[in-house]
């Protein structure tokens, strides 16, 4: 048993704190968010450049890490900073699964930056993963698409879509998902590209005929690589709210310290100190659960997937806690935009409308223990 | 003991209900049911609406040009607009400059003021706020110096809520240093088109700008535009914040919220069936139902023994707190039925006749707006842990 | 609209405070406690010559009231004083039945103090009212009851118990439930007579063949009447919380400005006020909760039924609040059974256990609301 | 970063895994698993058999007898121990008074007392709370006046846990009044047997009287008894409350205890399943579950810092107050499982080899007991608030 991380990883870590913290900072956000692909361009050519994105992807596929900590520490700090990158739509999702399947070029690409999104939910799907309606047929000894890609994190930014697509089976069956390669500007592809609440971008996606460019993987047989990519995904969206939690942490903490009314610091008031005690304590469950979910991914399923949903859970518990004290004892000022927290808030409380809610991951985690 | 209404009551009921299916714009009725934004010319055809029918002012007593409802009434008139889905009464000066007025202002004031109110000539909004002083309203530090028959005021205001759109604002200014804090407050009337007033809008983190600072950089105010005695406003804050409490536990908006949700769980599905047949959200559905169910009796309570001539003592702070804890629950539960269609961010479908189309379902839309923008409810209006203290206060005498 | 109790209530609601305050002390509670019966028989008869009784029953059955608020005023004094009689089980349960189905006579013995019981509820038959497995069989033109019967309160102090039992029907069925009168030395019903948490005592009814004296109502139609019953009950027992919640609200707040701590009363502690707001709140909750069904249990079946399960259920939760705050504010001093605190936060708690808990009930008004 | 034992710790974790299923008496097993209650001679059964091993002072060092375990090693006993249902080890003499003498008593204490201690032959129990004082431990009012070679006590202790069955009493006791009132303390050792001793019985809401009241009456002490210098026992005091955070987040007993939970879940039945399968009570025990899941890991990587020699912080406070939280809310649960049979109160069905049949499943009969029994672990031990209060201090440092 040992809680220490790697020198490696905390070199990485630390790296990339201090990198954030030079280029990530409130404002350069605020400013990304209101650009075209809604990141700044050069913060993820300089993520890239650090290895960041190389980091969560293992050695086979040309990067150096993939493992869960890895993911985590990644992740954490991504968090931490407030910072918006595609890092989980390209770096976690598509060149996790283009790994998988041994497509080791298109992962390198992304390892060297080129922006990639997964297009796997859908209007109806909620967050259902085997919830698949687009169709793949073959013509012309090619795959063409048909359906509808909802909230496609940084669709108009990507150079190429891993699409997901039924070639066998019904909307709510595991077998019978292929994913496919597609190009950004393939035609019958149309975006409706829109901007995220706590920042970013996404797009609904509409294929209609759309070619692919490549079957990825196994004809049907994508469902257990896309449960592992999520399972890694989820990690890395519950680490980076564990760094969101931890810098709303300080935010309110100095907040406590330094505001007064009614002639002390509002720390002072006992009543405050012991909620505040008492969201010190979710974050540390909340850091012990990703925790979990990390030493966990390479598990054999029953016992990972328990953890993703144990752990999503919590983390969509302890947001909500975090999130709304925060602004709570911050009062007026922790609504407005120009302050930081209003920023990591939103993006904390919007991380339990991804992968799975706290409620559907409850529901999940009785049935896997059940099973 | 006798829940149900008298029969003059019902028929009270009944004629509101006639008068809002007659007279409100389907236009409004629309925007305020899908959650879009309300510009100032519909509040303005809204209370011009009321007016004529003489249901404006509807706490003001008949001498004033009111209605001179009880509580139980007033209640009923707030039950019915909301279900109805009218736009509500802008407050700063219906139900908040002018019982000041009524109470301590000159017939002169009165009689200039009041009827400006009501047929919409002057837009009130409230300069109580300071950056720095949050529930601690006596430390406010914006001056106003007498010199000859003018004050000099300088200072700023904030969390100003629609004043963007005021031509008038009521301040409490410092006019003296000595003393307590509270002893040396001057209620006072300034034009916004003053010179040295400005207004910068607080964009807040739905996105919107509703809330404002308003900046007073050696603005003269005419002396007779003091109300009550300088150095007294205290008092009279002190009576305003007792006012606000109006409607305080919004049951209202808690019934229409409840009923939105229902209506989007019915329409979403997870897992295979409709979100409100999954037994965990409907069981947190349900408990908030049954939360709103005694609150809205605990309201009728108080309703009941105002009109009984009592005085609200901690039972509207109670009040206070359990209705925005429920509607905030409520706005969380909602939230989380859009599910992943919480996500988009899209401004501009908002506004009414926007030809952009929303993503996803049109009802997800305002759901993570109306989230973020109600944490407010907890805050302002003398915040919950403020009212805390004043149950304890009352109950410990400690 | 009107709050206000009428003038005959309140006297009512006075003259049986002033009595409890008098013979029902702590001390005279807890002894009679340690008694063969579980209650004080110079209490009981005391409160049937007041008429409390009789304000239970209406007046075709010799009462004189038996409307809701009835109910409600007679038992939040009852729960004020903590006090421990079996006036659900007989005045409100088994003479509100006897009643309802005209045996008069029956009912105005109750009246006037002699004790009966409901036997009722099942070893499996947990919160669900329907769920009847004893049976009863004709034999020489009477009935032979057969079956187990579980928790029947006061059921070894009862001259009589009104026994339910199958006369058609399966165990889940709402038809074929038919009631029986059954004197307490009939032939073949063996009693398990114990304390109960909270006060009071209880039994678990053997019955072998019991002959009854004679059936109650039509046979295989009490269903509905055994509803109501249960209705009105809940209306009693809810009542009886709040009663008790407003004698620990008012221990609690006399402990907080009186105990000392770290120089000051601990009433002075902002934290414990917040919690302390937050508990007087919902005392306020269930008082209105209370009144909502005292006020709909003349409503049709549909509307009081949802008014029975929203109220049990709020009543559940503030109690557990209430109940678990009081004790942590007093500290060790609430846990011992000296102190009166004890006795009025495990009555308290133990309601959850009577006529269905919150989630039972929460689960019923999720039902009743969709049909 | 490693979520899974060394080969080493496994290897030991094994080892006493074996020393139980073979050394742990099948008639104790049963009591504590069916929530019977254990008896003087029970522990002291208990307590022979693990020091015959040499693993009774669990967190002594080698130098005095002790296994020398790290805090994971510790960990992995304590959770063995308990997932095997033995009995805990009663902590006043092994965890409590032992170490204050390792640190603080001489030589001839260390050679006298702690011998004693692991062999059986002193009971020990705390004198620490005093009626008045709760939280406030420092406002103790118990005397030792100094008389010759004897310190004369007069006083009164409170909550002293199995005090009845108690030789010898460790008592914080008041020397001198001068200056604040940490500083005239002091830490004195008590024969039960003394004249002027009395011990009375205090009654909890469960029925049971497992916490005493001691009461001193002019009772001689010998001068040698004090343990370390006159007027410095609240070093002692503070030492001791952070060595009585062994085990503070209780994780084996949580896991017993949801185990114990589900069990009866799948037992019981709820209109006409399993309660184990219905969606809400099923929730709640998940959502414990996961509770419990992080907590664990978040003890084991506060055990893994003080085995790495980092002092416990504001952590173990974290850590009594979520581990009471959780174990409180499985104790609400299997409360809530057993339905009506939580009412009995069947006293004798709780003792072993009782002729009295339990009313109801067997496993109902504890619930309500051990529900409100265990609402004392948020209270004593330093209550949540107070460790809220040092969590706080820890963090915002005002």
């Amino acid at each position: 048993m040992n809680f220490e991380l790697t020198d490696e990883r905390r070199m990485l870590s630390d790296s990339l704190r201090r990198y954030l913290g030079d280029t990530a900072s409130h404002e350069a956000t605020a400013k990304a968010t209101e650009g075209e692909t809604g990141f700044d361009p050069g913060l993820w050519s300089g993520l890239s450049e650090m290895g960041v994105i190389g980091a969560l992807l293992p050695e086979d596929a040309g990067g150096f890490g993939g493992a869960g900590f890895d993911i985590s520490v990644v992740f954490e700090e991504i968090g931490r900073a407030g910072a918006v990158v595609p890092l989980i739509e390209s770096g976690v999702l598509a060149a996790g699964l283009l790994a998988e399947f041994g497509e080791t070029e298109a992962a390198e690409a992304a390892i060297a930056g080129t922006v990639l999104t997964l297009a796997h939910a859908e209007p109806g799907s909620r967050y259902t993963l085997e919830h698949v309606e687009t169709r793949a047929e073959q013509h012309d000894g090619g795959w063409r698409l048909s359906g509808r890609k909802s909230v496609v994190g940084f669709a108009a930014a990507a150079e190429t879509l891993i699409v997901s697509a039924r070639t066998g089976g019904e909307a709510a069956d595991t077998d019978g998902i292929s994913l496919f390669r597609v190009p950004a500007e393939a035609e019958g592809l149309t975006l409706r590209d829109y901007p995220m609440n706590g920042g970013g971008r996404a797009a609904e996606v509409a294929l209609d005929g759309v070619p692919a460019e490549a079957l990825i993987g196994p004809e049907g047989g994508a469902f257990d690589a896309l449960e592992r990519a999520h399972a890694r995904a989820t990690c890395a969206l519950s680490a980076e709210a564990l760094g969101l939690m931890e810098t709303i942490r300080a935010l309110t903490v100095d907040y406590l310290r330094g505001r007064k009314q009614f002639g002390q610091p509002i720390g002072k008031f006992q009543a405050l100190q012991h909620r505040m005690a008492d969201v010190l304590i979710e974050i540390e469950q909340a850091r012990s659960a990703v925790i979990n979910l990390a030493g966990h991914l390479g598990a054999d399923r029953a016992e990972r997937e328990r953890h993703v949903s144990a752990t999503k859970n919590l983390i969509g518990r302890a947001g909500r806690l975090v999130a709304e004290e925060a602004i709570q004892m911050h009062g007026g000022i922790g609504m407005t935009q120009e302050y930081a927290l209003g920023h990591f808030a939103k993006r904390l409380i919007m991380v339990d409308h991804r992968f799975g809610d706290a409620d559907h991951h409850l529901e999940r985690f009785i049935r896997l223990s059940a099973a | 003991m006798d829940l149900s209404y008298t029969d003059d009551q019902i028929a009270f009921r009944d004629e509101v209900r006639a008068f809002l299916a007659e007279k409100l714009p389907r236009r409004l009725e629309d925007k305020v049911r899908t959650g879009k934004r309300l510009e100032k010319a519909d509040y303005e055809e809204w209370h011009a609406i009321l007016n004529e029918r003489g249901w404006l002012g509807v706490t003001w007593p008949e001498s004033f040009g009111g209605p001179g409802w009880d509580a139980v009434e007033r209640h009923i008139f707030e039950e019915e607009t909301t279900r109805a889905h009218a736009p509500r009464i802008v407050p700063f000066g219906i139900n908040m400059l002018a019982p000041v007025l009524m109470t301590f202002g000159s017939t002169a004031q009165q009689d200039h003021y009041l009827p400006r109110i009501l047929d919409g000539t002057d837009w009130w909004c409230q300069g109580y706020s300071e950056p720095g002083a949050g529930s601690d309203l006596a430390s406010l530090k914006t001056t106003a110096e007498r010199k000859g028959d003018s004050y000099v005021v300088n200072g700023q205001k904030t969390w100003t809520t629609l004043g963007q759109y005021a031509d008038k604002i009521f301040c409490l200014v410092r006019t003296s240093k000595e003393g307590k804090p509270q002893a040396g407050i001057s209620f006072l009337l300034i034009d916004m088109d003053s010179p040295g007033v400005e207004v910068r809008p607080i964009v807040l983190i739905d996105g919107e700008a509703e809330v404002n600072e308003v900046w007073f950089d050696n603005v003269e105010v005419p002396a007779e535009n003091l109300v009550g005695e300088e150095n007294q406003g205290w008092t009279i804050a002190k009576y305003l914040l007792t006012h606000e409490r109006t409607n305080i536990a919004g049951v209202g908006f808690a019934r229409a919220g409840l009923e939105n949700l229902r209506r989007i769980a019915g329409l979403e599905r997870a897992g295979g069936r409709p979100l409100i047949e999954n037994p965990i959200f409907a069981a947190k559905m349900a408990q908030v139902e049954i939360d709103l169910m005694a609150m809205a009796t605990t309201n009728l309570r108080t309703l009941a023994a105002a009109a009984a001539g009592q005085a609200p003592g901690a039972e509207s702070s109670m009040l206070k707190i359990k209705g925005t804890v429920i509607r905030q629950e409520i706005n969380a539960l909602t939230r989380q039925a859009v599910g992943p269609y919480a996500l988009p961010f899209v401004s501009e479908a908002l506004d009414e006749g926007s030809n952009v189309e929303p993503v996803g379902p049109d009802y997800a839309m305002p759901a993570t707006q109306t989230y973020f923008n109600n944490r407010k409810l907890s805050i302002y209006g003398g915040s919950n842990e403020v009212q805390r203290q004043i149950i304890t206060k009352a109950i410990l005498e400690l």
